[in-house]
Formats: C-alpha cells, structure tokens, sequence
C-alpha cells in the first residue's frame, strides 16, 4: 500500500513507468492505467502546465493518500507534467495495482477526476500561434461530484 | 517588501509570475490590492482567486501580509 | 475505430503492447489499461488456460465489437493468453484510447467483466503440486449484470 | 465416426481433450450419451454444459449428430 507521486518538468515514458510499477507488485492480480497525453490533429501546438511548487505535489501525494485510503490497493503511481509539452507527449499516468480489478478500476478513474478538476495545475494551449489560457470546465466539477 | 506570485491567466495581467512590492509593515489584503494598477488589482479581487500566504492556503476575509511574505494569487485551475 | 483482439499461447510484453497500441493513437486524449497477471506469493504455482478454438477469439471478437458500438473509441485492444503461466506472468491486457476518459474507463472495465465471466476458458491452476479446477463465482454474474 | 470435445474438468473425467467413436447414422444426442461410460455420460447430461456442433453453439434440445461431425461439451467457464 504504497503511493509514488511524482511531478516532472521533462518528458517520461509511461510503458517504462508503468512496467517498473507492475514489477513492484507481483501479488497484485490487476494493474489499471490511464495514460493522458496532449492530443493530436486537433490544431494544438503545444500545451504548457504552470504549477505552484508549495501546493502542486503537496495536492497530489494528498489525493493518492486519499485515494489508498478509500480501496484496498497494493500501490497508485501518479506522474504529472509540467512544462510545455508537444502534441502525442505524456501529461499524467496514473496507474493502481490492486488484488481485485474493482479497487483498481475505481481508484485510477477517482485519482484522474480530482487531478482534472482539483489540482494545482493551470493549462495554457497554442493553436495558431497564439497562446490561449484554459478555463474550468463545468464537466470537471460534475466528475467530481460522482465521489460525493 | 513581499513577493506576489501569480499563476494562470493573472500572470499575463501581472506581466510575469512574480513582483516584489514594499509595504510598510503589517499590510491588510484590500490596502495591498488597492497599491496595485486596478487592470490588476480587480481579479485579484475576484473571490474565486484563492490565496496561499508562505505555501498554505488562507482565506482572504482579514488577510494580513508582513514583510517577507510570499503571497500567490491562485485563479481557478484548468479543466481537463 | 478498430480492434486488436488477439490468442496467444506464449508469453507477451504488456507494456511493448500498450505503447505500440498508444503509438496508433495520438489523437486520443486518452489510454486505460487494465492488466491481469498471475498473482504471486499466494500459493498459486501455476495457471493453465484452456480454450476451444473455434469460439473463444470469435467471443473475444464480438465483445471488442461490442464495445466499440457502445462507446466512442478510436480503439480498442485485447490481448489474452491461453496454455500454462507462472506467477507475475500476464494473462490478460485490454486497452481503450477516446477521445473522452470516460469511455476509456467505462470500455475497459466493460471488456474486462465479459472477459473474466463470458469468455470460453477454462482454468485450473496448480498449487502445492495439484492441479485444481476454477470454478465459476457468482461475483462474475453480479459484475455482468453492472452492464445489463 | 464423430468427435467429442470436452472442456474445463470433464478433460479429467473424459481421459482426455478427445474421444473419436462410432456413430450408425444420426444419432440423437440422449443415444450418444447412452453409449457412455455413466460417471462420464451424467455431468455432460448436465443442463448446464453447452454443447458446440462444428464450432457453433446449439441447443440440448432435439440434437442429433453425423458422421464426421465434431461435437464439443463446454462446462461454465471458470471466474476472474
């Protein structure tokens, strides 16, 4: 029942992260993994991530606190970027490793909705060579209530 | 002096992510704000902005800052 | 849109597998994996699968085909062994990349639920020397009924 | 002849994955079993245990097998 949480300004590479963390739990009969990553084709150039040092990681060792607390996992991995990051590179991996798939499943989709929604992470997107903050979204805030 | 930080769409508003500015002595939130050009100091005010003093967060309702202090101004986060 | 739904009867690499899958789809947001592997450290010495070639990667294929009616994907990718595994080795990877997470999530764990409880194998696994049968558990009926 | 599959732990009653034996024409399924060793004939009587014919699955009811044909006997497949 261990939480890894990490928070990079260079780019990762999530099969090699997420295999290292399967190898650290071989009695874990699951592992579910969500890998985000900037997308492609829709006309972003680049995505840029601002965080605030006190709080970001803070926020983040507290939500897989959170999330070991609530379903009986063997560990959670999450890994954020920060940074400007290109379009197909990494933005988070969550992965959790669980005895039962359930736990597994519920805890990386619960990790995902509260780093989206409640982390310290400000988004900014380049499209057309201009620069262009990111708002909340309302879909955001719906997510969360669905741990309520 | 004190060091404001802010993060977001308040950094292109600020003109960077940080300003040091020099108060004399213990400085309440509204008397700093009002120190700042108003195309700044009004989302400042804006309640959704919270605020952490020194890395903790803080509720802006009597808010005081003293020298040294380190005052970020936190918009609302991104979606997904 | 496409599925990768394959049978094999010797060891694969998961994460090789959920990268190259990832690789195709740079326009998704997002990737869920699930991976099951044989557990270790709980008296299991080995699993054996058995299948019947002419219904289980057909079955497997219609599941794939389902999911992908039921949820916007890009794509979606099942891999399953068959035969004998040891402990720590995998026995099951399934992917999803959307656009949206929510499909992700809600493919993948859809896929899995089929998979454990309507897919043709048959396992038995080997502990202290002994071969035993695994016999069906009503917990797999009560996660199918989750999608009814 | 005919072939009979066996799947899961009839493999273990049965001997073995397969079984050739003869037919004298079409021969419902009640007959075939009939022809059986008991201990083996009774868990395939079992509702329970789906039945293939050259690979597609088909009900209990009214079946009756050929020569050549390959019919195979699918116990509930095991849990996650």
């Amino acid at each position: 029942m261990t939480a890894h949480v990490r928070l990079l300004l260079a780019p990762f590479d999530p099969a090699r992260e997420t295999s290292e963390f399967t190898l650290r739990y071989p009695e874990a009969g699951g592992v579910v993994s969500f890998l985000g990553q900037v997308r492609a084709g829709g006309g972003c150039e680049a995505l840029e991530l601002s965080h605030y040092e006190p709080l970001t990681l803070p926020g983040m060792e507290g939500l897989a606190a959170s999330a070991l607390t609530r379903w009986q996992l063997d560990g959670l991995l999450i890994i954020h970027r920060a940074g400007v990051m290109l379009p197909g590179e990494p933005i988070v991996l969550v992965a959790a490793a669980a005895r039962h798939r359930r736990d597994a499943f519920a805890a990386a989709d619960f990790a995902m909705d509260h780093l989206k929604s409640e982390s310290w992470f400000w988004k900014r997107e380049k499209a057309g060579g201009q620069w262009r903050w990111i708002e909340p979204r309302e879909e955001d805030r719906q997510d969360l209530s669905r741990w309520a | 002096m004190i060091k404001l930080v802010f993060l977001g769409r308040l950094v292109d508003l600020a003109g960077g992510g940080e300003i040091d500015i020099a108060i004399a002595g213990p400085t309440p939130l509204e008397d700093l704000l009002l120190g700042l050009p108003a195309p700044l100091a009004e989302p400042l005010a804006d309640p959704r902005v919270k605020l952490a003093l020194n890395g903790r967060l803080v509720p802006r309702e009597s808010l005081v800052v003293e020298a040294g202090d380190e005052l970020a101004f936190l918009p609302p986060v991104s979606g997904g």
